[in-house]
């Protein structure tokens, strides 16, 4: 299928406006949060207008109605990425999501039957240094719970976890990584990862919130234990996100967030909790989240993920030629195609990262500025600072050309 | 009223007359079940006896629906195999949660097949499933048991399956 | 001002659709969830079609907009409740709002300057016996985590909140009530509650699901020192709701979730955290779903929530005299209206819950059967479950008809 | 284009030729400040004389409006009194917060009117501010040594406000 970019684009009402005294957007800036096409928003509107109600605890023909459309989403979701709809429990976000599986850890003491969740001093957790802070702060904070020890994988100069520079031991519990860095693009080698993982008796955390909404990804076939991602960055709604975990192990870990919905038995005197995915989903949950998110992955899949892939690498190939070719400009990760994913972060000789920014904002460029949530990797790089444009299946190359240009008009602004 | 359709004349005897109700003994293995939803909840004991169903024994607080399907389940495997039961079984989990897309064969599943029109209504589909539930978990059981194990209380995480 | 119900339907699209063949939906059952007016769905649309941006992120111009959407949001759900927009942290729902507070205590344990919130064996958490799970089971866990000991006020005949059943004291850290009981209506004495709680240094957390959707509520002048509510229960949208602490409390408390827009600084060895409500909210916010929120209590507001008070009143003085006339009906709580409001439990002498709900559902009268997340209330009251109305400001006096006349076809139906 | 409104000459000016920039001694007080949104920081010292604003010295690793808006601070509080110094840090944060609606009184102001096109981007003002709530928090330092406390490590808490 040739993707025909101009004609999905009337898909995206937001696209069609103009910013800055009428200069018409350049979207790129989805690394952060994606926009939605009409297809979600309807799929989201209709559910409201015609089957609203509180999924799971009504016996009346709306309740019936929701609860099949928020498992029937669940199922679309799972599928997508590879799973069984039991193996997908809604969260509010990805960070929610890792979030969870660190809480559920330390909450592993002495719940009958999660002792492999278990953690406490001794143990370690592995992570790497390019790590966005939703994967590595909620590490952190188990450890400083708990007594467990954070390690972490180094970053190469060409952006590239160095997997010479550390060692799993039988007392690594889990290994969190990421598939994509939402800020060099890189792939990271997964299937190596969760190899030298499982040898050693550790489970593997895939954070997918850069892979999933850019390239096909099977979760089962990848092998991994848990993963996330999120609504936002993959055409739906905001307020939604997935944790993948293996049947298995969902079925042995104890619940997060507890409330309604995820118990089985309740007594003054305590509590037992329902089977997954129930069970890690306390309280009246983003129904109609999901049921847009859902239509977002019947957006994407109906596209062809393999497509919106390819789309992709051809803007980041052109993004890489064309800021290659600005002198002063330096990309941060990697400058080949290999393993690598649409993110282009850079700096520029004598011009501050928001200061790029806002000349290019200022030409209707939308790109983001700062440590984009990965604060560790940009001491590792010695910046503050990146500029970072990131694409989805709607730019063109003609937007990438728009954010070259902006870049020689930011070094000619500041006159360097 | 499309009310007929779940509440057939067959469920409505059964919810007023239940048959093989109260708890008896001797039995060999007991399970208790909750519906999360509604705390609705049932005890159920089997006695087995050289590979038959020789008893069934139930202690129901619930709606009619769980009522009755307890009592339909007392009728359809008491004197059967252990195999049979099993098998029956499976016919009316597929009948109830198929959404009233699958047709019943009335020689398996007899008045069981009153309960099609329940299927039209996912949300009490664990009703007409909690005995059912029960009894599964019992046999399990009582299979425990004979290798040895002694019969626990039941683990009610299956209760919802 | 007088309330014309039958032109405010009008924004209610869902309202207009019919059920079971071809009857007219009477949705009695807002307590689970309630329905959003036009309004709120167009806020959130509007949003979506032109301003969605990752919020707190980025340097270009939706990214402001996005931005000043969410924190007007805030403060106007804020001033709705009579708090500042610094004390409104925005959750997923109700149900994490207290997971929030209930882990925040847990990790207070070396938190510079979170002593007040420590809590470990000897300490005492207090609820009372009519609470939903949600405002239950994150105290079990809590004390199952830290062996706090969990205890509560008992419930007397008539549906109130027995005083005399319990002395707090000087280890009682926090006191966790409803202020409205989703399942019997009744108020609970919020002040005296809190002067008792005040008295001996423990912390007050109010469960305002149930009361700010339905009444006048000023958190401010209630004197709590925490509250939660959800979106979907007031017009709003799922996927979000509040988190309400007094500044000062929410300034020494440690986070809960932790990752991205959250932090201070981060480095791979530890990090620090920004200051509320920013510390409380990790990751990419339901952005899209505080606007609907803020537009729902606009809605609301221009009402008056005196008058949404007053009509629910009326609704539930015609419920409690229908079904008090139905021979065989028991309301369980209570059937003044005193310190109640607008939701009516019931059973049906001869015929399951679940049953009556089947009529009534055949008949179009949506409300909801069961222990509605209030197991140990249904105990005390020796039911299994119950059948519950639920009214909110779209519903009309011939809706509570429909209902009677639903309880009397059941009690034929069954032939009791 | 509009980039004029904000990077005006004035900011241009002392962003490329910055006053006062680099760390002196003797100081009483010194701050670190962070913007958490971009990773941008100052160091920033005081020297306080009999109630006077004596020296004010820094280094920043930052944008180009953060690193002119030092500039300007150095102009406009050295050689003044503590009090008007605070004063003026209160005009500059009302106009740098004031969306563009408030207009800047360059007789109190100076250069910092420059600024004003600032005020129009939210996200930049924590740039424009920086230095400033430097500044105040290692005046508050100040206070605190003289009245006995040590000069500790800044919060940088207060960085963001
Ligand atoms: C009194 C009360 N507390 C808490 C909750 C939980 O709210 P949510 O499920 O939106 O988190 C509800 C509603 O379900 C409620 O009625
Ligand atoms: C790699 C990566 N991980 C985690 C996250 C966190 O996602 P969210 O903020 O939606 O929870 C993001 C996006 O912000 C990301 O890019």
């Amino acid at each position: 299928m040739t993707l025909d970019v101009a004609k999905l684009r009337g898909d995206f009402p937001i696209l069609a406006r103009t910013v800055r005294g009428g200069r018409p957007l350049v979207y790129l800036d989805s690394g952060a949060t994606s926009q939605r096409p009409r297809q979600v928003l309807d799929a989201e509107r209709s559910f409201l207008e015609q089957h609203n109600a509180a999924v799971h605890r009504g016996a009346h023909q709306l309740a019936e109605e929701a609860t099949d459309a928020y498992e029937s989403a669940r199922a679309r979701i799972a599928a997508f990425v590879g799973a069984d709809p039991g193996e997908v429990v809604f969260t509010k976000n990805a960070t929610e999501g890792i979030n969870l599986v660190a809480y559920a850890m330390g909450n592993a003491a002495g719940f009958p039957g999660a002792e492999r969740f278990e953690i406490g001093p001794g143990d370690e957790i592995v992570v790497t240094g390019l790590e966005h802070h939703a994967n590595l702060v909620p590490w952190q904070e188990l450890c400083r719970r708990t007594g467990a020890t954070l390690r972490w994988y180094g970053v190469t100069d060409e952006g590239r976890v160095n997997l010479g520079s550390l060692e799993l031991t039988p007392n690594t519990k889990i290994l969190a990584v990421s598939h994509q860095s939402n800020v060099l693009g890189t792939i990271l080698p997964v299937a190596e990862l969760t190899r030298r993982a499982h040898e050693v008796g550790a489970l593997v955390l895939l954070d997918a919130c850069q892979s999933v909404p850019h390239m096909p990804v099977n979760l089962g076939s990848l092998g991994v234990d848990f993963a996330v991602f999120s609504g936002h960055k993959m055409l739906g709604p905001s307020g939604v996100g997935v944790l993948y975990g293996r049947a298995e192990l969902l079925a042995a870990m104890p619940p997060f967030l507890t409330g309604g919905s995820m118990i089985e038995m309740v007594r003054m005197e305590g509590s037992t909790y329902a089977p997954p995915p129930q069970r890690f989903e306390a309280g009246v949950p983003m129904t109609s989240q999901a049921v847009g998110l859902a239509a977002a992955v019947d957006y994407l899949g109906h596209i062809g993920m393999d497509v919106v892939a390819a789309h992709e690498r051809e803007l980041t190939a052109l993004a890489i030629d064309g800021l290659s070719a600005v002198p002063g400009v330096r990309i941060v990760g990697p400058t080949d195609l290999v393993d690598r994913g649409g993110a282009v972060s850079f700096v520029v000789d004598g011009v501050h990262a928001h200061d790029v920014g806002q000349v290019l904002d200022d030409r209707g460029v939308a790109i983001r500025v700062g440590h984009h949530c990965a604060w560790p990797l940009h001491r590792r790089f010695g910046v503050a600072a990146t500029v970072r444009a990131s694409f989805h299946v709607y730019n063109t190359p003609d937007e990438v050309t728009a954010l070259v240009e902006g870049v020689q008009a930011a070094r000619e602004f500041f006159g360097v | 009223m499309q009310l007929e359709q779940m509440y057939q004349e067959i469920i409505l005897d059964h919810y007023r007359t239940p048959h093989g109700s109260g708890l008896r003994e001797p039995f060999d293995a007991e399970s208790f079940q909750i519906n999360p939803t509604c705390g609705d909840e049932i005890t159920l004991r089997v006695r087995l006896d050289a590979g038959t169903v020789a008893d069934v024994s139930y202690e129901t607080l619930g709606c009619s629906i769980s009522q009755a399907s307890a009592s339909v389940l007392t009728d359809l495997v008491v004197g059967r195999s252990v195999e049979d039961s099993l098998r029956i079984l499976a016919a009316f989990q597929e009948m109830a949660q198929g959404r009233g897309q699958v047709t019943p064969d009335e020689d398996v599943l007899g008045d069981g097949v009153a309960f099609a029109g329940v299927a039209k209504y996912p949300a009490r589909v664990k009703c007409a499933l909690l005995g059912w539930m029960a009894f599964k978990d019992a046999v399990v059981r009582t299979e425990r048991s004979e290798g040895g194990a002694s019969s626990e209380t039941a683990d009610p995480k299956e209760a919802t399956a």
